[in-house]
C-alpha cells in the first residue's frame, strides 16, 4: 500500500524548528511520507508542496504567535489551487498570549481548519487524528 | 569571498549606509550627528552598557526580562510595569517576527490589525516601523536603560533606528541571529549585515558614546552544549572588537545541571577575554548574561515559578552580570504584563538572596571548565585555520565543514550533524560529534559520560534519547528517562 | 531530678500509660494489641519509615507539605488535593494549637464555631478529639503514609491516639517541641512527656512495626545558627533512641546561606550518625529533614516562590531525604488547598531539576562543616559534663546553665542571651555567645565574620542589626543591610 | 513628664514570640513603659497587667489564626473590670487563612478593637497610631 503524504511546515516568519523536526521524525515513524517544507514557510509553500506531492493532508505548525494573520486565507487558497479536500491541521502556539482556548479554537475551525492543537500537544495526538480522519475517507 | 574580519572603513560604511536607511522611510529620521548630541544626553544609569559595568564591579547580577508589543503607548505602559512592579533592572524591547525578517509592509499589516482588534496581533514591538521618533518617546517614558532584543540576520536598518533612538544595547549577531533564526540567510551575507552593526557601534564609540552589544549565547535554545555556545559567543566578541565594540555581553542559556552550567558562564567570561586579549583588544568590557531555561517549559505555572527560580540560582551562583527571566506564561504564549512582573519578582527574589554567594571552586566544577575549555579549543583552532587566520572567513568555512554546528538549527548553512544528550547527571553532552574536529579524549569523554546514563536506564544512547530530554523539563523532569 | 535517659521500664510505662488514656474520653479507643494488628497491615508505601529509607537509599529528596483543617471531611479533600493535585510524596496532618496545649475542651469549640461558621476557625486537625476512629478515616482515605505535625510539649495522648490510627510517623521531641513553642513548661517534664512518646514507638519497634521519629529542627524559625539546631536534634536522635526508636529523620531549618545550609545538613547527618554509634545505637536508620525558609516570608506570591524554589534547590544540593513545604501564602495565613499544591508543584519541579546533584565537597564547604562539628562538639561535651554522663539530666542543666539557648525562644526555661546575626555573605553566626562553652577559635571566627559585615556596612555589630536580619527576607533580602 | 504604659502580649495558645520582642523593643525605644506579658496569654493576664499597672493600651498580639476566637469578649472583659476606656489595639495575623481585609477588619473593630492591623505591619505604624490615640486625650 501506498504511504499517506503530509506536508509540514511551519507557517510565516516564524523559525520555530524544534517541533517540527520532531513531527517530521513521529510521522515518518508512524508510517507517513513527510514533505517537510521546514520553518519560515508562506502559505504558497505549502499549497505548492501539496500541489507537487499529491499530499493528503498538511500540517501547520505556528509557534511564534502571529498564527491567526499567517493562516488566514490559507483554506481559500487551497480551493483555488483545486486541493478541495486536503486534510488542514494547525498546531503550536498559535494565537499571542493565553487565550481562551474555545475561542481560539474556533476562529481557526471557521477559517477552515479541520483540526486545531492547542500548546504542547504530543504529536501522537495529531498523527491518531489523522489516522482516523484519513481511514473516514477510505 | 570578500567577507574579511577587517574594520570596516568609514567610506565603505557610509555607502553601504546609504542603501541601508533607504530600506524603509523611516530611515530618513536617523541624523548621526543629531543622534550623537542626544545619546551624549542619555546619564549613565539609563546606560546599557554602564549599568552593566557598574554591575560587575559590584558583583552582582540584574535582572532583564523580555517584552515587547506592537503599539507605542502600550509598550511603554508595559515596559514602565515591569521596571516599577516587577522591579526589572534593564528593559528590553522584543523586535515582532516581521521586522526579524525585513518585512516592514507586513508590520503595517500586525499593526492595523492590532489597533482594529484592539490586542496585540504581533508577537513585539516594530521598531523600524516607528522609526527613531517612536523609539525616542519609549526611550523618554522609562527609567531605566532599554535593548532592542530580536533575532534579525539583517539589523542594520534597526540598528540605525534605535541608538539613534536612545537604546543603547542590541542584541545579536552574524551567527547567533541567523542560524537559530533564519533559514536561507547565508552566514557570509548575516556576518558582513552585523559587521555594519558593529561598526556604527564602534561609531558611537568614537564619540565617546558606550553603546553594549549582546551575542545571542542561547542559540536555539535546546540542548545546545555549552562549548558549541561559548565558541559562537568568542567569535561574534571578536568581530564586534574588531569593528570597534567596547562593551560586550557574551551569553549562555542554562542546560540544568548546576555544575556545568557555572563552569560554562566562567569559561565563557574567560575565554572572551582571553581571546579579546589574545588579538589585541585590550580595551573591551566583556560582561555575562545567563538565560533562564530557554526550551521547552512546563504549562503549570508553579512549576514553571521552580524553573525560573533554579535558573537564577544558577545565574547569581555562578557570577553572571545579568540573567534574562522568563515567565509563568512561558509555555503558552507571550505573557501578560502581569505574569511577566510576576517572573521578574521571582527572580529578583532568588538573585537577592543569593547576593554575593558564589559556587566554590571543586575538583568537579575545575573539570568541567577544563572539559568546555578543551572542547571550545578544537573548534576554534579549526576555525582559524579554515579561514587562514581571517575569523570571519573561518566562520564560514566551519559552518560549511560542520566544524561548527548548532543543533536543531533551522538554518540551511548549518551542516545538523551534532546530536547532544543529557548525561546521568543532567549535563549535555555531545552524543554525535558530526565533523567537529574533537580530539579522541574529548570524545572518549563525551561517550563515557553518556554511557554511565545508557547503563543506568538500561537502553542504548538514541536519537530517542534526545527527544525524551527535549521533552523532558516540559513535562517536569530535568533528565528524559524512559 | 527523676529524669534518667534510660529505658522505661514496662511497669513504669503502662502505669504512666493509664494515666495518659484518661486525659480525654477518646483515650479509651486506643487498644495496643489491636493497634500493632492494624498497623501491620499497613503496606510499605504507605509506611513513613520505610518510605523515608527507600528515598535515602535511592539518594532522592521527597517532598511534604504542611496542612490541616479541623473537619475529618475537609481535612481528608485537602490531603488528596496536596497528593493528586500538588504531588506531595509524603502526607502531613497539622495539629491545631488548642491541642497542642492539651486544651481539647477548647477545640471542641473550634470544631463546633467550624461547623457553624462554615468556615475553619482552628490552625489544624484535632487529632486527639477525632479519636482513633477519626485518624483511621483519614489513613485510610489516602494514598501516602502520613504524619502528625504540631509542637505539642506533651503529645503523650496525642501519640497513643495518630499512631493507633495508622499514621507512622511523629514529630516533635522535648527540646524542639517545648522551648519554642511553650512559656512554663519545663525542660525537665516535656523530656519526660517525649520520652513516653519515644518509648511508645520503640514498644511498637518491638512488635516489628516501624514508626518514624523527627526532631522539629528549626526551632523557633528565626536566625537559628546551625549548631544550636544541630545540638537538639543530637540530643533528641539520643534520647529517642535509648527508648528503642529505630527510624530518626533530623531536621534543620534554612538559613539562607547556600554552603551553610549544604554544610549544615551534612554536618547534622554525620554527627548524629557518629553519635548514635558512640552511644551504642547501631541500627537505627537516619534521615534527614530540610525546611524551606522557617522566618518571615514576603507578602509577594511570586517572591515566595522564589524563596520556596531557592530552599529547595538548596534542599537538593545538600542530599536531604526530605524537604517541608511552604506556600505562596506564607506571610498572610494559613493557605488554601491550592496555594499549598502550587507551593509543593514548585517544590517538585526544582527536585526534579536536580535530583542526583549534589554540591560538590570544596575549602569552603569543608570549612563551615569543620565549624558547625567544633560548635556542636563544645555544646555537647558540656551537656554531657553537666548531666554527669546521664544526657537528659544534662540537657535540663544546659538549659539552666545558658549552654543550650535558642534565639527568640519564648520558653522560660530558656536563657534568651544568645543573640545571632548574618556575616556579609548571610552565613548566620553567634553575635552574642551568652554562656555557651565555645572555645575562643569559634568565637573568635564568629566575631571575625560578623566584622567583615560591620565593616562593609561601616555600622557596629549591634541588635539592630539582627532586627534588620529578621526583617530582611520579608522584605525581599537575605541581609538586613542599612 | 510620666511615661505611658502599654500592656504587651500575644494572646491564647499562640507562642509565636519573635514579633512581640521587636514590638517590646520598639515600644521601649519609642518611650513607653512596656508590660509585655509573652506568650500563650490568656484573656484575663492582659486585664489583670493593665489594672495593676494602669495601663493606658493593651496592644494585643495573634499570630497562629485563632484570633477570631480568642479575642472574643476581651473589650466586654475590659469594661467588667473598670479599664472603660483603654485603647486596645490587635495585629498580627489575625484570622485563618488569606481573607478579605476590610471584612477581617470590620469584624474586630465590632469586637470593640480601636485599632486592628494586618498581616506585617511595622512596629512604627502602631507606635504612631497610638501616640496619636493617646495625645487626643491628652
Ligand atoms: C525554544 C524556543 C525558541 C527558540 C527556537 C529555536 C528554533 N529555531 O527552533 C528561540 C530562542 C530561537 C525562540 C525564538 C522566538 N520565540 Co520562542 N520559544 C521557544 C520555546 C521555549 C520552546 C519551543 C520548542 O522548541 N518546544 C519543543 C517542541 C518539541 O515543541 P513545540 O514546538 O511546541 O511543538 C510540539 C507541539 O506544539 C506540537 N505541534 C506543533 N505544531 C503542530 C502542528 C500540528 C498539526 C500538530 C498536530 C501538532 C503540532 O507537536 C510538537 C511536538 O510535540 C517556546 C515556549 C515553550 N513551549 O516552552 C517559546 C515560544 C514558542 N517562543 C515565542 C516567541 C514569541 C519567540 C520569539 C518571537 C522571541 C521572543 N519573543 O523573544 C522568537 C521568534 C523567532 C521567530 N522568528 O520565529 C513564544 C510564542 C508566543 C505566543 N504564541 O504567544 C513562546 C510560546 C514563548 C512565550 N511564551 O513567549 N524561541
Ligand atoms: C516563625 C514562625 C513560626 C515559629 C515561631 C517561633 C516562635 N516561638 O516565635 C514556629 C515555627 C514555632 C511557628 C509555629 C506555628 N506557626 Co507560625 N509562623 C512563623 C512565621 C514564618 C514568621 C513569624 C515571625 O516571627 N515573623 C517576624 C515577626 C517580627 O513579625 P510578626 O510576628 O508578624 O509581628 C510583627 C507584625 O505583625 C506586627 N504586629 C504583631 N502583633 C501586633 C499587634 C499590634 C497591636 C501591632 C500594632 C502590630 C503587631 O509587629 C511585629 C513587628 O513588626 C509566620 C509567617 C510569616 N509571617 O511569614 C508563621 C505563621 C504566623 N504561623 C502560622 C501557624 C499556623 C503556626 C502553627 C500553628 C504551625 C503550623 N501550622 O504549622 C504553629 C503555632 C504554634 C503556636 N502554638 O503558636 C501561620 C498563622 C496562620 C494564620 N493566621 O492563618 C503563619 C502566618 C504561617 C502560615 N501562613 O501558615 N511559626
Amino acid at each position: 500500500m501506498e504511504k499517506k503524504k503530509v506536508v509540514l511546515g511551519v507557517i510565516g516568519s516564524d523559525a520555530h524548528a524544534v517541533g517540527n523536526k520532531i513531527l517530521d521524525y513521529s510521522l515518518t515513524n508512524a508510517g507517513y511520507e513527510v514533505v517537510n517544507i521546514g520553518v519560515l514557510s508562506p502559505q504558497e509553500d505549502f499549497i505548492n508542496a501539496a500541489i507537487e506531492t499529491n499530499a493528503d493532508a498538511i500540517f501547520v505548525s505556528s509557534l511564534y504567535g502571529h498564527g491567526e494573520i499567517d493562516c488566514k486565507g490559507l483554506r481559500e487558497k487551497c480551493n483555488e489551487a483545486g486541493l478541495n479536500d486536503i486534510l488542514l491541521y494547525v498546531g503550536g502556539n498559535i494565537v499571542v498570549g493565553k487565550q481562551d482556548w474555545d475561542d481560539v479554537k474556533k476562529r481557526f475551525l471557521d477559517m477552515g481548519f479541520d483540526r486545531v492543537y492547542p500548546p504542547g500537544t504530543a504529536a501522537e495526538v495529531g498523527i491518531k487524528d489523522l489516522t482516523e480522519d484519513l481511514s473516514k475517507r477510505g | 569571498m570578500n567577507l574579511k574580519n577587517k574594520r570596516l572603513s568609514d567610506e565603505a560604511f557610509f555607502k553601504e549606509r546609504e542603501e541601508v536607511l533607504a530600506g524603509w522611510p523611516t530611515g530618513k529620521e536617523v541624523d548621526l550627528q543629531e543622534a550623537v548630541d542626544y545619546l551624549k544626553k542619555v546619564p549613565d544609569e539609563k546606560n546599557f552598557a554602564k549599568a552593566l559595568e557598574l554591575a560587575k564591579r559590584k558583583g552582582i547580577t540584574l535582572a532583564q526580562p523580555r517584552a515587547g508589543v506592537p503599539l507605542i503607548d502600550k509598550h511603554i505602559e508595559l515596559l514602565n510595569h515591569l521596571s516599577k512592579e516587577g522591579g526589572a533592572d534593564l528593559l528590553p524591547s522584543t523586535i515582532d517576527a516581521y521586522s526579524r525578517q525585513n518585512r516592514y509592509d507586513e508590520c503595517q499589516v500586525g499593526i492595523d490589525e492590532s489597533l482594529k482588534e484592539g490586542r496585540a496581533m504581533m508577537n513585539g514591538f516594530p521598531a523600524v516601523n516607528h522609526g527613531v521618533k517612536g523609539c525616542r518617546q519609549v526611550y523618554e517614558s522609562i527609567d531605566k536603560p532599554v535593548q532592542a532584543r530580536h533575532g534579525t540576520p539583517d539589523s542594520r536598518l534597526l540598528a540605525e533606528v534605535i541608538h539613534a533612538g536612545g537604546w543603547t544595547s542590541n542584541e545579536g549577531g552574524g551567527i547567533s541571529y541567523n542560524v537559530p533564526y533564519a533559514k536561507s540567510v547565508s552566514i557570509e551575507k548575516s556576518l558582513s549585515d552585523w559587521m555594519y552593526c558593529d561598526r556604527l557601534v564602534g561609531f558611537y564609540a568614537e564619540q565617546g558614546i558606550e553603546i553594549n552589544r549582546e551575542p545571542f549565547g542561547p542559540l536555539t535554545g535546546t540542548l545546545v552544549p555549552p562549548s558549541m555556545a561559548i565558541v559562537t559567543g568568542v567569535i561574534e566578541a571578536l568581530l564586534a572588537a574588531e569593528q570597534g565594540v567596547k562593551s560586550i555581553t557574551v551569553g549562555y542559556g542554562q542546560c540544568g545541571n548546576l555544575v556545568q552550567d557555572v563552569a560554562a558562564i566562567r569559561a565563557l567570561e574567560e575565554l572572551t577575554e582571553q581571546y579579546l586579549k589574545e588579538y589585541g583588544y585590550n580595551d573591551v568590557v566583556v560582561t555575562t548574561v545567563f538565560h533562564q531555561w530557554m526550551g521547552g517549559f512546563p504549562e503549570d505555572e508553579s512549576k514553571a515559578f521552580g524553573v525560573i527560580s533554579f535558573g537564577t540560582a544558577t545565574a547569581a551562583l555562578a557570577g553572571a552580570t545579568k540573567v534574562i527571566v522568563k515567565t509563568p506564561h512561558e509555555a503558552i504564549g507571550i505573557p501578560t504584563k502581569e505574569a511577566n512582573a510576576a517572573g521578574i519578582k521571582a527572580t529578583k527574589m532568588v538573585l537577592n538572596l543569593l547576593e554575593g554567594q558564589r559556587l566554590p571552586m571543586s575538583k568537579e566544577l575545575e573539570t568541567e571548565i577544563e572539559i568546555i575549555k578543551a572542547e571550545v579549543k578544537c573548534i576554534m583552532d579549526k576555525t582559524f585555520e579554515l579561514g587562514s587566520g581571517d575569523l570571519a572567513v573561518g566562520t564560514v568555512k566551519a559552518f560549511e565543514a560542520g566544524v561548527i554546528d548548532i543543533p536543531f538549527a533551522p538554518s540551511n548553512y548549518n551542516a545538523g550533524k551534532v546530536m547532544p544528550a543529557r548525561d546521568n547527571n543532567g549535563a549535555v553532552r555531545y552524543y554525535m560529534t558530526g565533523n567537529i574536529p574533537f580530539t579522541k579524549d574529548i570524545i572518549d569523554f563525551n561517550q563515557s559520560k553518556l554511557g554511565e546514563r545508557s547503563e543506568f536506564e538500561k537502553r542504548e544512547l538514541s536519537f530517542q534519547m534526545t527527544i525524551d530530554d527535549i521533552f523532558a523539563v516540559g513535562k517536569g523532569k530535568l533528565i528524559g528517562r524512559p
